[in-house]
């Protein structure tokens, strides 16, 4: 079963960085339509100082470590322990780990999943990251039996039509809860980064095994 | 071409602004203020925190100066944890703060109520608690406009900050313990409404751009601090019908009547000066003088801002005996100075 | 269509929102302010003006709130008289001011040197001599952008008011008589400069349209207090390099070396707030630095303002140990506290 | 030689300050080019309150001693004291006059002219309202013995043209005066103010004659 080496990982997490940081402009821009129009700025601050610190050969935990280091350190706001959460629970699965295989990967994916909605008390339909994140923990374990392709295609697709989701639902979380059928019709900003991470990932992880 | 309009700004690099603007207060305020902490980010009293004191900590995103750091002094707050513009400080921020503070009688945390800072204070209190300090995370919820009654727990904090700081920055001056501290607190915060009103944008530092798009001609009702939403969308108004609609949404949320007394706090955020902060007033003491309620103070300046965004907000604070003789204890930070 | 956009400000008719802001005023702090005379013009301090002491009346236009009138109360203004907006109030509106805080020890008027304000306070200086009251009618000459050295006295005033007033209400509060209390004014105009940036129009409520164009990536060095041009129009720069200009402008003009100490008022005028002013009061008090000048104390904030104009000013008051004591003295009024 | 009567004159001063307020929008904008943008306001609402309190059978006197009542009780501002002296200097020469023939009138704007320069301590040259006015006054004193039409032509002429030149002046008065070559080329507030009060008066006094 295809899988890859835990250590030589932090490129992976570099690129995922170098994703966020290109997007910034247009992460801000969503978040001002019903938030406060920060989200992008926040996000890059964040993994654009991290990707400073991590090296290409760092493990998947250790990279993954120091981005939580740098959100909860350094950055604040909401993402800061949200995303923080997320990725130093996905460390926790990973760590240790010589090699990483789909289920793994799914496991470890749930865990994140876990974190953010431990921390934040939100669920998946209170148009937030979620709805992103929790489509794609569920095709990865609906998937991981099949190995690491169908996974990743699977994975890549839940998120960006999560993500896509959230533009019919009302929000019922963060600054947008406040404005009822206003919030409908504006895709989420969280939810939009949380895709751009998983896609990322899944494609960095895809390049990796072939 | 228009993409490249950005706000003008007096700033250098934009990602140098939170800590150039703390060397520029430290530098400004030596009298008053100092930085503790790695992180930089704690803005702490030279005369504040002191053994056997409730050491209060406030905080929140920049761009909302004066608040939170103009509030740190003696008789308010004891530090201020400075978080990037709109962000939340992080739990390691608000803990260079909370050990500057820490006199051995427990810390109280304030801070506007949005998910960021909820979950970053939340952090830091766990962690207070977890060393054997006690620590209260409190968010204030005073903008009606935010959700409706019932439930008051899932409001925005907006200027009502300033009332609900300054009350419990006075029950600790005056000896209070944490439990007294946080009685006073969470009083001062049930009897606080405000409602606000914006008339253009502001734009972060980092975009340049204005964070969302209003008409030449309207105006948003209820809008929040960092621009998001309010309850509606209207044409703009003229001073007494837009403050008739604020007051309207604070009166119709709060009992008052006949021989109560408020203290009242008309608030520009950034760009809406005295002159027309003034004519809003008027409007407000009349209606408060209609309802037979008496004014204790009035507040009219720029006390919680949205950067340069043009528009304003009324709080009301609703006083019994402890409340008022709270606020007018003295106090003497770079925003607020009561004098003795 | 495009003409149609007018400028949005929350008021109600243009031609009430002097009356009325007065009101709202007096509303707002009735414990410091009351209005005298038949123009209602005339912002008294309740707890001012007495027998034997100089009477200070400061004043101008209206639309630089919080001057003049937020500077009226015990220990600094005992009135102001109040203008249209960028108006000089008429020799009747002064003289009702004149009129209540007259204490037989004389009057001292103060403010900023505009051919309006001059030809009006002066008239009014006149009468008051007519009528057996000494009286001196006395404009701020603080800019330095507005005329080179050697013609200092046609110069601008502008949030240098702010230090001279200070001064004026502190020497009269000490009980100087009124030779006393203009030789201290003097020495206060004389040490005082400044220097201002406009990165925006304000828009007069009249009107509501900027009152001057400036492209979106410019500002102009030197800008007055009512959008009048300054030295030179230029594109948009950092905060330092703003700031190093200002302060060059300054410097240039004035006498300071190592050991001196100084008072620093790095104002906004309008749309520009405490993040972006941080950031020029940290230059300049590293400029001061290097110098080995010594900052006495600082203020930073809307001191001095032109309706919603996004800018800023730097003034500098070079102390001596009198102005030193007079700056110190306590006052109580809307806009500055200092505690005892 | 032609001349009108004193009372009745009323009328005549309402039309001058009709004018006025016509103008508001455009004296502001003018103003506002190098001055603070506020010449029309001042000068409407001065002239506008005065109109409400004069009387269409008023004397000339009476009717200029309005509107010096309110410019220099209410108004404020340069105006009050420059054009409350103008008009208080001008009802001085014309009180107690049955009719008022050219001489009258010519002695009558030089005083006005006069009592400008008393208080204000300008010249013409300065680029202001003495622009229009002192080269009105020349022309009336020059015209008057012709009588009252060639009078009014000449005035009217020497306002407008004296207005016209100040396009090209360097301020020397006033708020304009700290911008050096950067006021020229633009026209002056006050003398246009000024030259919108002559031509007027000249027009009102023409059509009374006929
Ligand atoms: N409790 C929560 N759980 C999960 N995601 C959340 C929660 N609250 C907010 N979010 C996400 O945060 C995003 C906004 O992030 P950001 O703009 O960086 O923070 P802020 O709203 O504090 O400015 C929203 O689009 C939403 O997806
Ligand atoms: N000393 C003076 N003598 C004559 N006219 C003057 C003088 N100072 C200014 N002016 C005139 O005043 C006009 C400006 O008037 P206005 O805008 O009402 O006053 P302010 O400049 O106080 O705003 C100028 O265009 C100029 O013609
Ligand atoms: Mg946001
Ligand atoms: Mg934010
Ligand atoms: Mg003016
Ligand atoms: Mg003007």
């Amino acid at each position: 079963m295809a899988s890859f080496e835990n250590a030589g990982s932090g490129a992976m997490v570099r690129k995922v960085a170098a994703a966020v940081v290109e997007n910034r402009a247009w992460l801000s821009e969503i978040d001002g339509k019903i938030g406060d129009g920060d989200h992008g700025n926040n996000m890059a601050k964040g993994f654009g100082r991290a990707a400073e610190r991590i090296s290409d050969g760092d493990t998947l935990d250790a990279a993954f470590a120091t981005v939580t280091d740098v959100l909860m350190g350094e950055i604040g706001g909401s993402m800061g322990p949200l995303y923080g959460m997320f990725f130093s629970d996905m460390a926790d699965v990973v760590a240790g780990k010589e090699r990483i295989d789909a289920p793994t990967f799914a496991a470890m994916l749930a865990a994140g999943a876990e974190g953010v909605m431990a921390i934040g008390e939100a669920r998946p339909g209170d148009k937030c990251l979620l709805d992103a994140l929790c489509p794609a923990v569920t095709a990865a374990e609906e998937n991981a039996a099949k190995g690491f392709p169908e996974t990743l295609v699977a994975v890549r697709k839940a998120a960006e039509d999560g993500r896509d989701a959230t533009v019919d639902m009302i929000a019922q979380i963060g600054r947008a809860s406040r404005l009822g059928e206003r919030s409908r019709g504006v895709q989420d900003a969280g939810a939009t980064s949380c895709a751009l991470i998983l896609v990322t990932l899944a494609d960095a992880i895809e390049a990796r095994l072939s | 071409m228009t993409d490249d309009i950005r706000t003008k700004k007096l700033i250098n690099a934009p990602e140098d602004i939170i800590p150039e603007a703390i060397e520029g207060m430290l530098l400004a305020h030596p009298d008053m203020l100092k930085v503790e902490g790695a992180t930089k980010r704690a803005i702490v009293a030279k005369d504040g925190p002191r053994d056997g004191k409730v050491g209060v900590v406030v905080g929140g995103g920049s761009g909302h100066e004066p608040a939170f750091a103009g509030y740190v002094g003696r008789g308010l707050a004891d530090a201020a944890a400075v978080g990037n513009v709109f962000a939340s400080p992080s739990p390691e921020h608000i803990m260079d703060a909370a050990r500057a503070v820490d006199g051995g009688a427990g810390i109280m945390f304030l801070y506007g109520n949005y998910t960021g800072d909820v979950l970053n204070f939340d952090m830091a209190a766990e962690e207070c608690q977890g060393m054997g300090i006690p620590a209260c995370s409190f968010g204030v919820t005073d903008d009606v406009a935010s959700a409706p009654k019932g439930r008051e727990g899932e409001r925005r904090g907006i200027a009502g900050d300033f009332f609900v700081f300054k009350i419990a920055g006075a029950a600790a001056e005056a000896g209070r313990d944490l439990d007294g501290v946080i009685a006073a607190t969470k009083k001062a915060n049930d009897n606080t409404r405000s409602m606000g009103v914006a008339l253009s944008a502001c734009s972060l530092p980092q975009t340049g751009k204005p964070n969302f798009d209003i008409g030449h001609d309207e105006i948003e009702i209820g809008m929040g601090l960092h621009g998001e939403p309010g309850m509606r969308r209207g044409k703009l108004a003229t001073a007494d019908e837009v403050t008739t609609e604020l007051m309207a949404g604070i009166l119709g949320d709060m009992e008052l009547g006949s021989g109560d007394e408020v203290a009242v706090l008309v608030n520009g955020l950034g760009a809406t000066g005295p002159l027309e902060l003034y004519l809003l007033h008027r409007r407000a003491a009349k209606i408060l003088a209609e309802k037979g309620v008496k004014i204790h103070y009035s507040w009219v300046g720029e006390y919680c801002t949205s950067l340069e965004m043009a528009g304003a907000s009324i709080t009301l604070l609703k006083l019994d005996d402890d409340l008022k003789t709270l606020l007018d204890m003295p106090c003497k930070t770079p925003a607020l100075t009561v004098a003795g």
